[in-house]
Order: C-alpha cells, then structure tokens, then sequence
C-alpha cells in the first residue's frame, strides 16, 4: 500500500469531480511494489466517475497525447514512466497541454 | 559575438537606464545585444501583445508580427495592446502603430498572413528568436519545425481559462523540441481555444509577459549551454497564484523533427509531405 | 450586495463575452459586480500600467488614477500604457486617454496631485479597493492608514531589480495591515527605488498584472472571510522565474492602525499628528 | 548540530557574497538545541564577510526593520521567532522588503 497525492491539472480535474488535488492510497494484490502504471488502473477503475471520460486520460493503452505526466514535478520519461515504484508521499501529476494564446 | 558596431545615443541612454543599472542586463554591453536582436512573434494576441510591449520597451532592435487577423471588441479585455478604434483593422498593423509611439528605436515588420508551410522559412529566416503565441496545435508544430530547420530557439507560451504554459524549445539547437516533447497530437476534439474556452486576461497576459522575461534572459546570456536545463513553466491564476517549474525530458534522438534522423525538414515541410492539418486533424478553430 | 439593477448591452455582452464564460468569473454576476466597482490606484508607473490596463480591458466600471509625474522617456521601458508623444505630460492623463480608447465603457477619473495626508481621504472615500502602486515606504503607510480608516481592502505590491512582491492588506477589516507586517519603518538609506535601484520592464509589469489578477478575484468573491489567509508573493524573474507564496500572520491586537486601540486615525492623520516624512526619515526619493 | 537552508532574498544577497541559498551547519556549545536566534548569531559571526554590512541585517539586537524572516515559508511570527528550534532541512529566508513601483 503507497499514500501518494495525485493531480490533474490544466482542466484535467473536470474527469475527476472538478477536484484538483487528490490524496489516494493505492495497493497491489501480488504485495508487489504499487508502479505508477498501477496507479494509472486505479485512477481509470476507481476515481473517473463518468466512463466516457476515459478517453480523455487514456489514448491506446497509455495516457492521452496532449497529457504530460509529470513525477515529482519530473517529466516521467525521465523517472520510467509506469515502472517508477511509488513511494509514500510521492506527487503524480498529469497536466492537459494548452494551446490558447 | 552578434553585437554589432552600434553604439547607443545618449537619448538611448536616457531611454533605457533604468534597465542598464540592473546587474542582470548586462549593462551597454546587454543593450547593445538586445539592439542588435531580431525577433519574429507569431500572433499579436493575448500573449503577443504583452510580449511585444515590454521586448519593444527594453530596445529589441528589430520585431517581426505575423498575424492576418483583425481585432474584434471580443479581444480588447487581453489584447490591450489594440483599441477600440481598431476594430476591424489588421492586429499586426494596430500593434506596430502602438508599438512605434512606445519606442520609435525600433524597426518594426508586419507580416498581415496566416503561417504556412509556403511562407514560414521565408517569414522566419533571418531572425534570432521565435515567440510563440499561436492558439492551435497544427501552427505550433510549424511554428517548432520550421524554427528547428532554421536553427532558431523558440519561446513557447499557452494559455487558456486561468492557466498558462511555458517552455524554451530547440535552445540553441541543443534543447528538446515541441515534437521530443510532443511527438503525437492531442486529439482535436481535446483542444480548446480561448474563444471557446474563455481565458481571464490578466492570466494569458501574465504568460505573455513571462515570455518577454525568458526572452531577455536569453538575449541577456543568462542561459548556457552548460546551465540550460530543459523547462516547462505551469502556471495558475486561480485560486491561489502559482507558478510551477517541471523538468522536462531532453532532445530525443528519435525526434522526427531535431533526432538523429530527422524526417521533417524544409524540403518535406514546404512541398506539403508533412501535412499539418491531417496530422492535428481536421477541426474548426475559431481566432482567438 | 453591491451589485446594482445595471444590466449589460449586447455591445458589453460581446466584449466581454471570452472572461465570462470562464467559470472562475462568475458569469454575469461577475460581469455586473465589475461594473459596479470602483478602484482607485495610486501611480501609473511600473505596477500601475498593466494593472490598470486589465482592470480597464476586464471592465471595472470606475476608475480613479493618482498621480503627480509626468512621463519620461526613462519610464518607458516599464511603463508602457504611455508613450513617446506623452513625455512631459501627466501619467494619469496620458494613462486616462489610452484606457478611454481601450474600453470607453470605463468611467475614469484623475487626480494629478501627490497622495498627503490632506487629500487622501478626500480621494479615497468612495472606492470599493485601493492599489498601492506607489515607491517609497512613506506612501505606503499613508496610503495604508487611509485606507483601513475607510474600512477599504488594498492590493499592494512593489518591485525593484528583477524581483517583486505583493499582497492584500486590510482585507474586509479582518486581515492584517502594512503596520502589522512592518510596525517600524525600514532605515531611510535601505530603501531603494526603481530610478536608482533601477528595474527590468517586464519583472515590474509581471507583478502589476499579478495585482490585476488578486483584484477581479477580490471582486469576484474568490476571497471570503472564511477562506482568506494573510499571504505574501515573492516574485524573482532571475535566474529562473519563480513565485513564492509566504504565510503571513494575521491582524495584530497591538497595531497602531488596524489593532484594538488604534492611535492612527483620520484625525491624528489629517492634523499632522502622524508625520510620515518623520516616521520614514527625510531622504530624497527620485521619482519613479 | 543542525543542517539548515538559508536564503537571502530581495538583494539581502549582497551581505553574504551575492550568494542567496546557503546551507549551513550550526551547532551549539551547551549541547541545547539549536535555535533562530543562535543562527541569526551564526550569520552575524561567520557568514557577513564586511562588518559595516552588519547593520544592513541587525538592527537593535535584533532583525532590521524592513527585513522579513520566514521560517519554512511561513513568518516567523508564527512560529516562536528567535525560540524556534530547528530541524534538519528547515529553511529560514530573509527577504528585504520591497518599495519600488
Ligand atoms: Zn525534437
Ligand atoms: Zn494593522
């Protein structure tokens, strides 16, 4: 079990509640260490109330073109993206790119 | 060094002393830079037009505005560089006749088209820096490969409702691009514009005057290669002010565009190979 | 609440139309309560030009502007609501005549004096907010006492160099005030201006538009009794942008001006009893 | 001994080698804990390098009126002043007020 907060940012928090930090605790049946690719299973499972609003996290499998997702304010490509083991107190962000100007 | 002959006059001096005091400026020796920097801003809008003010106040020499727009009231809550007398004119043209009064020391063009694949190389060469304040992804991966191709560093901003995003791309050809960042559109039904999305002025002029500060950063050489460290700015009006630095991924090497082996170059881009519009899908933007 | 029976044009309707239909804004509620504000900022300088550019484009119906300077061309680089035709001539009328083209659905009204204990409850009596877009500590507390004498809110920042802060005092009687934050003033000879400090156009602009944007959020409603938490923002433009929001404490029991046995009132401030040139120390501050 | 962050901001830099983070490790003789006030002294004795600087920080035996002392991003008026005790990783900023407009 890993405590890790969670934010969906640049309009993003309309998907979960219009809330835009969330603090979750997410477990794994196996004991194994909870991966931010567990975390993304629980977000989709457990925290997108509307189903169609899926599609607007999830693009093939993996996060949405358009959607960085950020580790501890590090972009996850260069944290391991879904393999990055969560610690306690660990913050995950996704943030909808913007394009008005 | 790009630093010219040039000299200041003493109405220069005068002009910009309070500027060439502060340590950061670089004194004469930063003046003179910035006078000896062309600029080329895509889009006088609600990032443009705070943009433009403070670069023309601090004496960047040369400006370039590329926008075939023309100003609606619906602009004026942030776009305060236009007025109420302008509407229907050209924004590019209503900014330089503002921005010509604010400081008659700099040489200002306007280019009244939309950017395309025809015309970008011609709009962009020559200059030092791109601004980006376009509102829709096909324009931004443009805006990038062209810049890319030509070997110019761009600033590129965003906004909409009460939040911005910023970054620095293709720093000195040695920084990621908005396609190592980026390398599939979003969607199009995921994007939304100012006009249809709303945006609070203040906010979407608080990044535009962002990217007028990371501009003179980097005319000022505050960046090096040794100390530039790839960036994306969030930045959030509401409830609370924050503003939140990410460190972001470097160039990739399988970039299309700046990799090892790059599929997006001038002669791709300019016969129509790389087609924005289907890669961003097709999609009715309003302007912003 | 001091939303009136006005209603919106179809003309505001469409000029406004982009900040409405973002939630934050409150919609026509919000459009309304703008309309029926009214603000007074106190020096159309470095802060006060961007802020008064969006509280004008945003439609804040009533505007006063204090000011005494004439503009100079050394101004120009931060202080970009006027321009190069204006020098010499006042900032407040040179502010007012390009707000007017901006947004003719603003009244506003100029007050070409220094802000002193005579004339300042003259000016403030009757403005729903106070901007503190002054430069030099003795305007501060004046401007400070004044304004929780009257019972009004103030937004109040400053900036010098590269860096900025900012925050909102006196909010709805509750909040602390300038003398909770800073009951002695500092010594005369620490304080420096932007003239001689000298200043970075956009880092002052940036923090002028941060004014703006606390402001439609105090008119908003954004900030209530019960969520309101005394803060300040410490904004550095060099080496990396960043934004700091520091806890601040609240209203002080013992304070001289907002406490519960105030010794600075509107009657001890308009005979002289307090001397804020005393208070401060006699220095010479160049204008701004 | 005590490992703490110590930011001169708002130009307060120029008292301490234009530097504006510094860690410092203080300790005390008697063993006590360490506290605000003994790395005010700290600053004071060690880290100042002109004295005629001194007066720019210290005012009256205590901080110069115009400075703002922050303990952990919060006024230290809320947290005890010079009797906070420190920890390992607190950051105490001082940052010169602001009066340019
Ligand atoms: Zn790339
Ligand atoms: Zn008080």
């Amino acid at each position: 079990m890993v405590k890790v907060k969670v934010e969906f940012l640049g309009g993003l928090d309309v998907i979960v509640g219009k809330e835009r930090i969330h603090k979750v605790e997410v477990t794994r049946d196996d004991g194994n260490a909870v991966n931010v690719g567990d975390l993304i299973d629980y977000i989709v499972a457990k925290m997108i109330k509307e189903k169609n609003d899926v599609e607007v996290f999830i693009d093939n499998g993996s996060i949405r073109p358009g959607i960085l997702t950020l580790i501890n304010d590090t972009d996850w490509e260069l944290e391991g993206e879904k393999e990055y083991e969560l610690d306690d107190g660990d913050v995950v962000s996704f943030t909808s790119t913007l394009h008005g100007g | 060094s790009k630093v010219n002959n040039e000299s200041l006059s003493l109405t220069e001096y005068q002009r910009y002393g309070r500027q060439m005091i502060v340590e950061e400026s670089g004194g004469l020796r930063g003046q003179l830079e910035l006078k000896s920097t062309r600029i080329v801003v895509v889009g006088a809008g609600g990032l443009g037009c705070p943009s433009l003010q403070y670069l023309v106040g601090a004496g960047v020499g040369h400006i370039g505005i590329v926008d075939n727009d023309t100003v609606e009231a619906s602009n004026l809550h942030r776009q305060t560089l236009h007025d109420t007398s302008r509407v229907g004119t050209l924004k590019c043209e209503s900014a330089k006749q503002k921005l010509n009064l604010l400081n008659p020391f700099v040489d200002i063009k306007t280019y009244p088209v939309r950017l395309t694949s025809e015309n970008a190389f011609e709009i962009f060469d020559g200059y030092n820096y791109v601004l980006d304040c376009t509102d829709s992804p096909a324009t931004r991966y443009l805006v990038n490969d062209v810049a890319v191709s030509l070997g110019i560093t761009v600033i590129s901003a965003s906004g909409v409702g009460t939040e911005g995003q910023l970054c620095i791309l293709n720093f000195k050809n040695q920084g990621p691009c908005y396609r190592c960042f980026y390398p599939t559109p979003p969607p199009p039904n995921s994007v939304s514009s100012c006009s249809e999305g709303g945006v609070i002025g203040p906010c979407i002029g608080l990044v535009g005057v962002m990217m007028a500060i990371e501009t003179l950063k980097l005319i000022y050489g505050v960046y090096t290669i040794e100390n530039f460290k790839p960036f994306l700015m969030s930045y959030s009006g509401f409830p609370q002010q924050s503003l939140r630095v990410f460190k972001m991924r470097g160039k990739q090497t399988t970039c299309k565009c700046c990799g090892s082996d790059p599929k997006i170059t001038k002669e791709t881009i300019e016969s129509g190979e790389i087609n924005y519009t289907e890669f961003c899908g097709q999609r009715n933007y309003n302007v912003c």
